[in-house]
């Protein structure tokens, strides 16, 4: 028993990981709550849903095609809610435009798709493996395995990729980033896209490992992001790690040990203590402010 | 007594000793100055007496008092108070609610007293009001008190922030960098308005980079370098001593330590 | 080779830039001095485009640039030194020097050029692997200056190279200004160490309160009263 | 237009205006007082008695928001502790209305406190999320422990409100009562903004450093903002209890926090009667497209986002954010 909530906890975080990569890495270049994270990857994940469930198509080409409009989604609205408030404006403001289109988003998906919960098809196989004897799920070891292959792959590319390096460069400072020659506009567009296309890979590996996917799993998606963000340390991607790992973990322990119906309760709460103990997080730096 | 006092006054950000063992006094009515190229510690120096930051070592005393570690509303509340080196006037409000604003110790009217006898605390409001009026009336601001603080001119706004800070009938008005920005008329207002604030027996404390403006307004200047001080004197003997040339020129020979 | 002409540039209601015009020829070095606050890193930033000028013409190589955005203006051959250093302190030293060839992609050079300023910085060959934020002062603002270089600059804007070492550093620092100098790249040098400024540069400029009081051989300023004055007020 | 926490106190405008401004009150007045004579239709009454929460609501918000400039996305949550308090005492003990809005208020004004502790230590960004998380975690509760809220189900037949004689129970006898908790919040903050706390407040939304070197205990003042704000939103959920007579949980969804920022954000934060304006913008608009229920809040996601981007101070307000 344990052995298995363990293995889905973990799966679970490294989806979670995934989706919080993409939100974490908005909020290091430009101190943005982006509200609208969780609702682009309910999004994406309900059009491969329809691409899968209804055009039958190849599941590879259904996830790619999904996360690409995922991510120009996520491009777009940073294009158009965010970038004219970027210059010498209230972070205050961008936080609520960013909530106008978490909304936009949320009921134009609803609109389309209805809030119903619907059943999403398998991507793996339905078989079981047994691990030191507890069944477990095959879909589970492969979206584990997937979720972990793309976190590292992107790492990889921040660390050695030109584009990626330049992408830390600006979340760290960004008039010297254009000094250095770095186009601060295409980057940041960039970011956006890559956090829409992890986000909906996470999407839509969250709702394959459970079949199951509805609207409301957006705004869900968006508080999970922020948590597990905060409790690494926003902006870090080793946070973004370890965050999404612990709120995995710690949901499935609670849901089987004590009542599924505590768990995002529970979320919130972990959310407020580390806010008000360690709002940095448990990897993150502090910022030193000037007079 | 002196009005205020530090001793041995230290703080340090990481490995930076920002301001690194500063004892000095200022008496009741001086003007006094502080110099120093960029980042020899004056504005560290200014945060650390009000409250801002906390020194690692020293005492800062107010009066024989010790406020060091004090929360800044309650260094302001006691008598000291200051204006900021980028302009930080309250800017969609009106000139005179800035002013107002500046007086929220002066104006007693606890919470209770607004909603249950109301027209009591008005009263009191309205005394404040007028007294506001006086001060904004020092600095030739009260034919624009109704304007929105941010419609002023540069040079205005600033010496409205310096009213603000004199609205809290301070006995220790600190002036961080009052000429950054300003025209060279704009300077000669300034320095006229201070001397008229100390001759209204405040004491005044001022860091300026400008150096025309500071030898002609301070009585007395101290000069930090590298967040020490480095010395004092008035300012005949400040622009005639070597070594602060060489802080402020640099070394002309090739000095191989 | 850079021509300003008449630039006016504001923060918000301070008018800090009032009608600045300078000019500087290819392989010149020249040092911009003047008091806290006069505006010498505002001129920098308005050169680099990281600040708009409100008014006025920046041309480079006949080229307008005035309002250009900062990361097409390094294209154009201009490298920004930016004062406190603003090395990106969580990269490694090599990261630092690879972003400030971000411009280039001619890989085999970059890595050559990587190597040849660990030759005259040895001390950022030795710490190539660590995160830049770990330096010290005097280390950063080599490294910092070998990353505007990276970019192969016609033009290097250095603003307070300098500030906060300790003198030898400083010896050290200007030592390698003067070098680059010898290496044909046109200088501007912004330098609250105006004696040692004035001993390796050209030609200066003067800067109080927003505008350019005088220009002229740097040899005649050492001796000139007029900037002692414009440091410690009239006497 | 352009108005201050301080001209409140005005004193030195001309006698005709004085006039002028007295018959336009007495008119506005008569007008909202006898709206019930001229409308007769009670389903319009009823969207007035909604307005009506909402204004409590956001002039409540408004004193958070767009005077001490907290961005507060939890404001739902106080309304339910209203909502529940006063289902709860009326329904299991015995409690008539008055004492149960008095306690509704003061409970949302502890809570509102406790809530408040946090901003002295925690960043605007950061805060605001809390607040979202306190509104969520709220409304999650007030849905599973179905004991003491009755889960997703609510509270249901909660008893008509009598004030002494007076038995609460048309549309109309809701207007009136209605109004006079408005004229209340109305009165009572004005009190307060006139003073010199409400222009404590206004320094610390204009410049929290500043203010406190003008000697203001900006993180008490801040509790205080958020908790005196937070005691009108029990208030006016009191109020929604006894006047839907049913209380649930999905009443007090973030949507409808967000809804109140908009609708303060729209009016232009910061003047006292200005979020009336958003109040009846917003409520109007929704309304009219109440035939396409669903768009709603796409809606609101627009104009959310418009209203920010062209006119960051409201449509009528002046004090735009500042960092």
């Amino acid at each position: 028993m344990l052995i298995e909530v363990l293995i889905v906890g973990v799966m679970v975080g490294a989806i979670y990981s995934l989706v919080t990569i993409g939100y974490s890495m908005v909020y290091g270049i430009l101190k943005l709550m982006n509200f609208a994270h969780g609702d682009v990857y309910i999004f994406g994940a309900l059009l491969c849903y329809t691409l899968l469930a209804q055009f039958h198509l190849n599941a590879i080409l259904a996830v790619v095609l999904a996360a690409v409009a995922g991510g120009l989604l996520a491009s777009l609205v940073e294009f158009i809610a965010y970038r004219r408030l970027r210059a010498a404006q209230h972070r205050m403001i961008s936080m609520i435009t960013a909530l106008g289109a978490a909304y936009v988003i949320q009921n134009s998906s609803e609109l389309k798709w209805g809030n119903q919960v619907q059943s999403f098809p398998s991507l793996f196989p339905a078989d079981h493996i047994v691990i030191m004897g507890s069944q477990v799920s095959v879909t589970h070891i492969f979206t584990l395995i997937i979720a972990v292959v793309v976190i590292v792959a992107f790492n990889l590319f921040l660390k050695y990729h030109k584009a990626g390096k330049a992408i830390l460069c600006v979340s760290e400072d960004i008039p010297t980033s254009s000094l250095m020659g770095i186009p601060i506009n295409k980057t940041i567009s960039v970011v956006y896209f890559l956090g829409g296309v992890f986000g909906v890979l996470g999407g839509v590996l969250y709702s394959a490992s459970y079949n199951a996917i509805s609207i409301s799993m957006g705004f869900r998606g968006t508080i999970i992001a922020f948590t597990a963000a905060v409790i690494g340390g926003i902006g870090s991607m080793g946070g973004a790690l370890i965050g999404g790992m612990i709120l995995g973990l710690s949901e499935n322990l609670i849901s089987v040990y004590v009542s599924s119906s505590y768990k995002d309760p529970i979320t919130f709460l972990i959310l407020i203590g580390i806010l008000l103990i360690r709002p940095t997080g448990i990897l993150g730096r502090t910022e030193a402010g000037k007079v | 007594m002196a009005l205020l006092e530090t001793r041995q006054l230290l703080k340090h950000f990481g490995g930076i000793m920002a301001v690194n063992d500063i004892s000095l006094t200022i008496g009741e009515g001086e003007i006094v100055g502080m110099i120093g190229p960029n980042g020899s510690g004056k504005s560290t120096f200014v945060n650390l007496l009000t409250g801002l930051y906390t020194p690692d070592k020293g005492q800062t005393l107010f009066r024989g008092q010790d406020i060091t570690g004090m929360q800044t509303h309650r260094i302001t509340s006691i008598g000291i108070s200051r204006t900021f080196q980028n302009l930080r006037v309250f800017q969609n409000v009106s000139v005179l609610t800035n002013i107002l604003i500046g007086r929220h110790c002066q104006i007693d009217n606890p919470l209770w007293k607004i909603f249950l006898r109301p027209l009591a605390a008005r009263k009191t409001e309205k005394e404040g009001r007028e007294k506001a009026i006086n001060f904004l009336k020092l600095a030739n601001l009260a034919d624009r008190m109704d304007e929105m603080a941010k419609n002023l001119p540069y040079g205005e706004q600033r010496l409205l922030e310096i009213c603000r800070a004199l609205a809290s009938e301070p006995a220790l008005l600190l002036l961080d960098e009052p000429c950054a920005g300003m025209n060279p008329v704009e300077m000669d207002t300034l320095a006229e308005f201070v001397r008229k604030i100390k001759a209204a027996g405040t004491t005044v404390f001022i860091i300026e980079h400008n150096m025309r403006f500071i030898m002609s307004v301070a009585e007395r200047i101290i000069v930090l370098n590298m967040g020490k001080k480095f010395m004092e004197g008035n300012p005949k003997e400040i622009q005639a001593d070597s070594g602060v040339q060489r802080i402020y020129l640099g070394e002309e020979e090739e000095n191989p330590c | 080779m850079l021509k300003v002409d008449g630039i006016y540039t504001q923060y918000g209601k301070i008018k800090v830039l009032n009608n600045v015009s300078f000019e500087i020829s290819a392989g010149e070095i020249i040092a911009l001095i003047g008091a806290n606050g006069a505006g010498k890193s505002t001129f920098l930033k308005t050169v680099s485009g990281l600040i708009r000028p409100t008014q006025g013409r920046v041309t480079f190589m006949d080229r307008d640039i005035q309002g250009v955005a900062p990361e097409k203006i390094v294209s154009a051959g201009i490298a920004h030194v930016p004062e406190g250093r603003h090395v990106f302190a969580r990269q490694t030293v090599q990261t630092n020097l690879e972003i400030g060839a971000f411009i280039r992609s001619d890989a085999a050079e970059i890595k050559k050029d990587i190597e040849r300023y660990y030759d005259i910085f040895p001390i950022l060959g030795e710490r190539r692997n660590q995160p830049a934020g770990t330096l010290s002062g005097g280390e950063q603002q080599m490294l910092a200056i070998a990353r505007g270089l990276m970019a192969r600059p016609r033009l290097l804007l250095l603003d307070e190279p300098s500030m906060g070492l300790a003198p030898f550093l400083v010896n050290e620092i200007f030592r390698i200004v003067g070098q680059l100098h010898e290496q044909g790249i046109a200088i501007v040098l912004v330098e609250q160490n105006v004696k040692k400024a004035l001993k390796i540069t050209q030609r200066a400029y003067v800067m109080e309160l927003g505008q350019i009081l005088y220009h002229g051989k740097s040899s005649d300023l050492i001796e000139d009263d007029r900037v002692r004055k414009s440091y410690l007020g009239e006497t | 237009m352009e108005k201050d926490a301080g001209s409140l106190i005005q004193n030195n405008s001309s006698k005709s205006a004085v006039v002028r401004r007295i018959l336009i009150t007495g008119i506005c007045a008569a007008a909202i007082l006898g709206l019930p004579l001229v409308v007769q239709n009670t389903y319009y009454i009823g969207i007035a008695n909604f307005m009506i929460i909402y204004t409590i609501l956001c002039m409540g918000l408004n004193l958070i928001l767009g005077y001490t400039g907290l961005l507060s996305l939890g404001h739902a949550a106080f309304y339910g502790i209203g909502g529940y308090v006063t289902a709860i005492l009326m329904t299991r003990h015995g409690f008539s209305f008055l004492p149960a809005l008095l306690i509704s208020g003061i409970l949302a004004m502890i809570f509102g406190m406790i809530l408040g502790i946090p901003t002295r230590k925690v960043r605007g960004d950061y805060f605001c999320l809390l607040t979202i998380a306190f509104g969520e975690i709220f409304r999650l509760v007030a849905q599973a422990w179905i004991p003491f809220t009755g889960g997703a189900m609510g509270i249901v037949a909660i008893p008509i409100p009598k004030i002494f004689n007076w038995v609460i129970r048309s549309e109309v006898d809701f207007y009136y009562l209605g109004l006079i908790l408005v004229g209340f919040t109305w009165l009572s903050l004005t009190l307060l903004i006139g003073s010199r706390f409400g222009r404590a407040f206004v320094a610390i939304r204009e410049d929290d450093l500043a203010a406190s070197v003008m000697g203001i205990n900006t993180p008490m003042y801040k509790i205080l903002a958020f908790s005196i704000g937070s005691f009108y939103a029990g208030l006016a959920g009191s109020y929604l209890a006894v006047y839907q007579t049913t209380i649930t949980p999905s009443s007090f969804r973030l949507e409808e926090s967000c809804l109140m920022i908009i609708m303060v954000i729209v009016g232009g934060m910061g003047g006292m009667l200005a979020p009336i304006s958003g109040v009846i913008i917003m409520t109007l608009a929704t309304e009219a497209f109440r035939s396409l229920a669903e768009y709603r809040m796409l809606i609101i996601g627009v104009i959310m986002v418009v209203v920010l981007l062209f006119r960051p101070q409201g449509l009528f307000g002046t004090a735009a954010f500042k960092d």
